[in-house]
């Protein structure tokens, strides 16, 4: 396994969360939380977590980013914060 | 002295519980104080019983359900519990059948309900009379004070609405916030809570500490309206007068007065309390209470109030009998129970028995109520005699042990004390009964023809002053109960 | 609010941080968690279960009864989704909007419906994009993810994969589908009473499986007594009830996951969703 | 590699999962809107996933599928060569009691917005106060 | 048979669940029957369990016939047990009390309800059996997620947003938990509490230990409604449907100090809580201001229900006071009043529930002449009242009776003054309630004597299963000292004073 990659993968996560809650419209919210769920599952499958990262990428990185956008167009992208 | 296991004072406990079902179904109001009646008289049998096994000297125990180790529901018949027991469900007889004068002269609302809590009432005051532990005593002691809620605030208006407040802070605020810490403390200094003779405490903790809870003890048990826990009693005064009457002669304010009684004499025990010397303690509060109830009863006029007041002050004749640790003086307290109760219920009767006939509460409005209603008022007179203590009548005889009492004890501001306010007693009675018989035509507000209260009223109010007259000449079983009592926690 | 929020996190991340002191270093083969519990499985898994991927085998067999929680908590998750969203009656705009599918051109009928066919949909808004090349790929895609999806369910004993990945695929194949063409095209395709049922029948597998193993005289999920029914020894009939909860699993998870997202995306109104 | 790489690559990933676990407690309590609060829920969990995984993983350990599995009973396995297994187990519940949650948590903000119009708390208690 | 009692009480209500679920597409009639009778045989289970344990001691059931710590196995000794029958015969009695309000407050989405209610059901019996720390989580969160959805489903403007606080909430409070046994299991290694329990000893000086003893405690506070976590509460309570508040409130928060009693006892034994870790004290001054803060607060109340929830927040108080004593009388007491408490509070909800189902209000002023209109209801409120104030022979007074002893043992008189200031308070409390529906009787003389006016009770499908647990109150209170003696005595290490 490649130190380097694990650490820029870790620091890089913890960057694009701090995208999803930070960024002011839903939507992009949305595909931030995706890419940060992306993110996490290529993190542990560096791990060799392959179950869990193969869960992650089709149940995290999939279909909650699916729900959210649902949601997200059912209500409204507007946000204050 | 043997013990005899028993279910007798369950049953006399459960008698008038047992009665209610049957009280709520039955729709018409004969039946229903038929069954009252069968209630009262039935609980008194068993209770009367069971007054020769105790005046053999020995004692009747029936323990229900275990909680704790050392605390349990558990009945023992000794003799104090027999003297209050005789007492009051004699009494409940009495009342019941003046109640039904009462309430039907009256036309009070809903009369079941009236008659249910009146029975669990009774239950409740013989539970606390065989209590064999102070858990049991506790438990019949709050369900009395919930017991008699719905009857203090009877009348469901305002007014009842501002008294059972008063009432329920006090007596509950009392016991859940005095009683409730002191008893556990005293469970985990003891071990146990069971009455024993020369008491649990002796010897388990400090003296402060144990100062402490007897004062929780004794302001805890608000009942006994020992000042400053007495305001509950004027206010509760807006109850129908034969609720008042069971408050202050048979049931409440007695079994406050009695808890307190075995308070000291089963849980502190008579040596323990002469040991740490609390006895002069006690007996200053009891004067106190004395002195200041009577003194407020002189400025009253509204009859029951009066009554009231007096009340207070007798109750604390029974502390200060115990206060004095003295044979005699413990005598006339216990003795005292029984003979206030039958004076002053006979009071009440007769205010009672004036408001039905007249609508009148007021002393000022009396005057000249004796040509209209010449038995209620000599009834009246008799019960005043009694209260003050003067022959021939019962209170004599009590107040005479209780002087004795101070007396043997040495303590002449007692006896002081004690014959300040019988005169103060005759001071507030006396006029009443005067402006009621010998008043001036001109200024007499009845006319002359005589008009009683219903029979139903009047029979009992007679009834109860002609037994406190004859309590004097014969004083037994009480006397005898009571002084077998003082032989066996003093020993001698 | 932000202060309190700033404060009360970093005191947790600081409270965690402190007792990393006392963590084992990463990775270290010689941390208790690997040395304790766990190379049980690794070296019994083949001999007790005969399923090489251990995950799969802790998954369904050791920790077996987990996972049955697992997916109970997808299922109540669904039905909660179908209990707060679910719109059963909603009012009938006396309108309706219907768009020629080839032309795109959009017809409004003030009362009646036109008859169900392929060249007219169903729309709610006057507007609704419409993307020719999307809908053919998403449907042309959709039989691979399946195809896909059944192998990673099967498969699971030797490869990554199992019930989850499964399901989730599947139910991602009829989210596609819904996406790209509308709702009502995949509700036709998987009706929504189907779809509730199969997400119990799902679960119902999987427990009624353990509760057959209570009936057959052993604990709850013990699966080698499925051995007398299936004519194996007790070892294989463990990993074909493996197989069998996973099957169970990937229903469950499937039908769990397009009806949450029916209800989501019409706010349970069951229209043309997104 | 040096010492304190060492040190840094053998605490790192620790460190890693609790910042993003104090990002995600963070966004839940000071966000005020309800889909960031939500996504900062999600936040959180993940992070005590990898935290979880992070546990599993072992020098010098391999995926946890033992190779040749079919004829599996020929050579002996070594605990040592394979990964824990367990967390893995452990993480795959996780994740989907996340999913669920996140399920749930979406469809009461979707109720909400019907009823209320908006996302944002502070909105939301002003309408109910007027009320 | 009686060997499979522990699957039982969980395979059926779960099997259950799916069929119900399964039934309310196709016949909604058949839900309620179907559910009925798996609660039925749950409790039968869990009374049959518990009597099992009473006569052979610790009972060990294997998932999956595998070894602990490897597979899940159910540790079930008598805490577990009473536990148990509590919670499986308390959500039985609700669920049949509750069948009226649920067919008239939801009749389309009977279904559903049901099989939340059954699942949540058997997340709470699961949480209770379960002796393995990670599968604890997992049922936790069916309880949690089945929870939100049943309290979602009230009042049609508040209760989503206070469910969805108390989904953020537990949330918060179920990960905490997670990541507490994430601390344990990379410490020692195993998931199995007793086996934890076993290696923990070495470890006692480790700071991971410590920070998973602390993280464990503060998720399960949260879940509790421990003040100062109590903050989502009373809303969720409140606005949640009269069929699942009467069923959440009793359960949710007992079960959760259970979980906790059981941390401590079991998992990291009392050695170690109130040994190593000094700071039992601290937590019994804060369970004294819960008390205090619980107290003052349902006094500011308008409205019956919100009242009682925050009367809950004062009796979690109680227990995790009690728990944290450190000696013998405090744990029975906090362990009698899980007990007491269930009871008491699922009295007083389905009280709620029938005023709801017929006045359509619990604020106080749709209270008035109530003990008129349904003198039954209001009767067994007054049993259920005196209970929680704590009147002999009540249940509720025996289990203060031993926090009571417990804090005078310990010394601590700040929790033996906030015990009977909460009481003082309680009465307050219930007078006021008693004297609203008391003192404005609808019209003058009312009463048995005069022609009674039409008098609205509740029916008998509601009535009957509030007196079974109103005359429980009673009865649990008598036989006080059967319980503590033969069941709760084995529970508590004989290392207590």
């Amino acid at each position: 396994m490649i130190w380097q990659l694990d650490l820029a993968i870790l620091t890089l996560v913890v960057i694009v969360g701090i995208g999803a809650i930070t960024v002011k419209d839903l939507l992009g919210a949305a595909i931030m939380f995706g890419a940060y769920s992306f993110m996490m599952c290529l993190l542990w499958s560096i791990m060799g977590a392959v179950d869990v990262a193969f869960t992650e990428a089709s149940v995290g990185a999939g279909v909650s980013t699916v729900f959210f956008v649902a949601a997200v167009f059912r209500t409204t992208r507007r946000t204050k914060d | 002295m043997e013990t005899i296991t028993s279910i007798r004072p369950l049953l006399a406990v459960l008698v008038s519980l047992l009665m209610t079902p049957i009280l709520v179904s039955s729709r018409k109001p004969n039946v229903r104080e038929a069954w009252t009646f069968v209630a009262a008289i039935a609980k008194f049998l068993i209770v009367v019983s069971m007054l020769p096994v105790v005046l053999r000297g020995s004692e009747i125990v029936y323990t229900l359900v275990e909680f704790v180790p050392g605390a349990a529901i558990k009945f023992r018949v000794d003799a104090l519990g027999m003297l209050f027991a005789l007492v009051s469900s004699s009494l409940w007889i009495i009342t019941s059948a003046y109640s039904i004068g009462y309430m039907r002269g009256l036309k009070e609302h809903s009369q079941t309900r009236y008659f249910c809590f009146f029975a669990f009432c009774l239950s409740a005051t013989i539970g606390v009379a065989f209590a064999g532990n102070l858990l049991t005593l506790y438990l019949f002691y709050e369900m009395l004070s919930l017991a008699t809620y719905p009857l203090v605030t009877h009348h469901q208006d305002e007014e009842a609405r501002r008294s059972g407040h008063k009432y329920l802070l006090y007596i509950v605020g009392t016991s859940i916030g005095l009683v409730l810490p002191a008893m556990l403390i005293s469970y985990n200094l003891a071990g146990t809570l069971e009455f024993s003779k020369h008491g649990f405490l002796a010897g388990t903790a400090s003296k402060p500490l144990l100062g402490l809870l007897l004062f929780m003890f004794i302001f805890g048990f608000a009942k006994a309206a020992i000042m400053p826990m007495h305001g509950w009693l004027p206010a509760a005064m807006v109850a129908p007068t034969p609720v008042s009457a069971l408050l202050h002669a048979v049931a409440v304010v007695k079994v406050g007065v009695f808890s307190i009684v075995r308070i000291l004499t089963g849980v502190f025990g008579i040596q323990l309390l002469s040991s740490l010397h609390f006895g002069t303690a006690i007996c200053f509060i009891a004067s106190v209470t004395i002195i200041v109830a009577s003194l407020i009863a002189l400025s009253q006029d509204g009859l029951k109030r009066l009554l009231a007041f007096s009340t207070i002050a007798q109750l604390s004749y029974i502390v200060l009998g115990i206060g004095l640790l003295s044979p005699k003086g413990m005598t006339g307290g216990m003795v005292h129970i029984a003979m206030h109760a039958f004076g002053k219920i006979t009071l009440f009767f007769c205010a009672g028995a004036i408001f039905v006939a007249t609508g009148k509460k007021n002393i000022s409005e009396m005057i000249g109520i004796g040509r209209r209603m010449p038995v209620t008022m000599a009834a009246f007179f008799i019960g005043a005699l009694s209260i003050t203590g003067v022959p021939p009548c019962g209170g004599f005889i009590s107040k005479w042990y209780l002087v004795l009492g101070s007396l043997e004890a040495h303590q002449t501001a007692i006896l002081g004390v004690l014959l300040f306010s019988s005169l103060l007693n005759a001071a507030y009675f006396m006029p009443v009964v005067y402006k009621a018989f010998f008043c001036r035509p001109e200024e007499a507000m009845f006319e002359n023809k005589v008009q009683e209260a219903p029979l139903f009223c009047v029979v009992p109010l007679v009834i109860t002053a002609v037994i406190s007259v004859i309590l004097l000449f014969y004083p037994q079983p009480f006397l005898r109960l009571a002084s077998m009592m003082v032989q066996s926690i003093t020993g001698t | 609010m932000k202060v309190t929020g700033l404060i009360i996190a970093v005191l947790a991340g600081a409270l965690l941080i402190y007792a990393t002191v006392d963590f084992p270093p990463w990775g270290d083969p010689k941390s208790p968690a690997s040395l304790h519990v766990s190379p049980h499985y690794i070296e019994k898994t083949i001999e007790e279960t005969a399923v090489p991927n251990m995950v799969t085998s802790v998954l369904a067999d050791y920790r077996g009864y987990d996972t049955m929680y697992e997916t109970t908590v997808i299922f109540s998750a669904g039905v909660a989704c179908f209990l707060l969203l679910r719109i059963f009656r909603r009012k009938e705009s006396a309108e309706r909007l219907y768009r020629h599918v080839l032309t795109g051109v959009t017809i409004r009928l003030r009362e009646g419906k036109l008859p169900p066919s392929d060249d007219f949909e169903r729309i709610d808004t006057a507007w609704t994009p419409h993307d020719l090349i999307i809908k053919t790929m998403c449907r042309l895609l959709v039989p691979f993810i399946q195809l896909f999806a059944l192998y990673v369910i099967a498969h699971g004993h030797h490869s990554p994969g199992g019930g989850f990945q499964g399901g989730v695929m599947l139910g991602a194949s009829v989210i596609v589908l819904a996406m790209s063409q509308d709702l009502r095209t995949a509700v036709r395709r998987l009706r929504e009473k189907v779809d509730a049922l199969l997400c119990a029948t799902g679960v119902f597998i999987y427990a009624g499986t353990g509760a057959l193993c209570l009936l057959l005289g052993a604990n709850f999920l013990d699966y080698s007594a499925l051995a007398p029914l299936l004519h194996v020894d007790p070892i294989m009939a463990r990993s074909h009830g493996i197989f069998i909860v996973e099957i169970g699993v990937g229903i469950a998870v499937m039908a769990t996951m397009i009806w949450i997202y029916c209800n989501v995306s019409s706010r349970g109104e069951y229209d043309e969703g997104l | 590699m040096g010492d304190w790489l060492h040190m840094l690559v053998a605490k790192y990933n620790y460190w890693i999962y609790i910042t993003l676990m104090m990002i995600g407690l963070y966004a839940m309590i000071a966000k005020n809107n309800l889909i960031k609060k939500i996504v900062g829920m999600n936040i959180f969990q993940t992070a005590i996933i990898l935290f979880y995984v992070s546990i599993g993983v072992k020098k010098g350990g391999t995926l946890p599928i033992i190779e040749h599995g079919h004829g599996g009973h020929s050579h002996v396995i070594h605990a040592a060569d394979y990964l824990n297994p367990l967390p893995h187990v452990l993480m795959l519940t996780a994740i989907v009691v996340s999913v669920a949650t996140l399920g749930v948590a979406l469809a009461l903000a979707i109720r909400i917005y019907n009823r209320y119009n908006s996302l944002e708390e502070d909105e939301i208690l002003t309408q109910v106060r007027e009320k | 048979m009686s060997l499979q009692y522990p699957a039982l009480l969980i395979a059926v209500p779960l099997l259950s669940a799916f069929i119900i679920s399964a039934a309310g597409w196709i016949n909604k009639k058949l839900c309620f029957p179907i559910a009925v009778a798996a609660l039925t045989v749950s409790a039968g289970s869990c009374i049959g369990l518990l009597f099992r344990v009473l006569n052979e001691g610790v009972v060990l059931y294997r998932l999956g016939g595998w070894d602990p710590p490897w597979g899940i196995a159910y540790y079930i000794d008598s805490l577990n047990g009473l536990v148990l029958c509590v919670v499986s015969v308390a959500a039985l009695l609700n669920l049949i009390a509750s069948k009226k309000s649920i067919e008239q407050e939801f009749p389309e989405k009977i279904g559903p309800f049901y099989t939340l209610y059954v699942l949540f059901v058997t997340g709470m019996v699961g949480i209770t059996v379960t002796g393995d720390a990670f599968n604890l989580y997992v049922l936790l969160e069916i309880g949690s997620i089945t929870g939100y959805a049943l309290i979602a489903m009230g009042d049609k403007d508040r209760a989503p947003l206070a469910s969805l606080n108390y989904l953020y909430m537990g949330t918060i409070g179920a990960c905490f938990y997670l990541l507490g046994v994430g601390y344990l299991y990379i410490s020692t290694g195993s998931l199995n509490m007793v086996d934890i329990a076993r290696l923990l000893p070495a470890l006692y000086q480790s700071k991971a230990v410590m920070a998973a003893f602390i993280i464990c405690m503060v998720g399960v506070w949260i879940k509790m409604a421990f003040f100062p976590l109590h903050a989502w509460l009373p809303n969720a309570y409140t606005f949640a449907p009269s069929a699942a508040s009467s069923l959440i409130a009793p359960l949710m928060t007992k079960v959760m100090i259970y979980v906790m009693i059981r941390l401590i006892l079991t998992v990291f034994t009392p050695k170690f809580a109130f040994g190593t870790l000094a700071v039992s004290h601290a937590i019994v001054w804060l369970a004294c201001v819960a008390i205090v803060v619980g107290a003052i607060c349902a006094l500011a109340q308008r409205d019956l229900k919100k009242m009682l929830t925050y009367i809950i927040v004062a009796e979690v108080g109680y227990m995790v006071g009690g728990a944290w004593l450190g000696n013998r009388a405090g744990m029975t007491g906090a362990i009698l009043h899980i007990v007491n408490d269930a009871l008491m509070t699922l009295c007083a909800f389905l009280v709620v529930g029938n005023i709801v189902y017929k006045v359509k209000g619990y604020a106080f002023d749709d209270l008035k002449g109530l003990f008129t209109k349904m003198p039954f209801t209001m009767g067994a409120f007054v049993i259920g009242a005196l209970s929680i104030i704590g009147v002999p022979p009540t249940c509720g007074f025996f289990s203060k009776w031993y926090l009571i002893s417990g804090a005078i043992q310990a010394g601590h008189y700040g929790f033996m003054v906030a015990l009977i200031f909460s009481s003082l308070v309680n009465v307050v409390l219930f007078f006021r309630v008693i004297e609203i529906g008391y003192y404005e009787p609808s019209g003058e003389h009312h009463g048995h004597d005069h022609p009674p006016e039409p008098m609205a009770e509740a029916p008998l499908s509601m009535l009957v299963p509030l007196y079974v647990v109103a005359a429980g109150l009673i009865l649990v209170g008598l036989y006080t000292g059967n319980i503590v003696n033969h069941i709760i005595r084995f529970v508590i290490p004989s290392s207590f004073v």
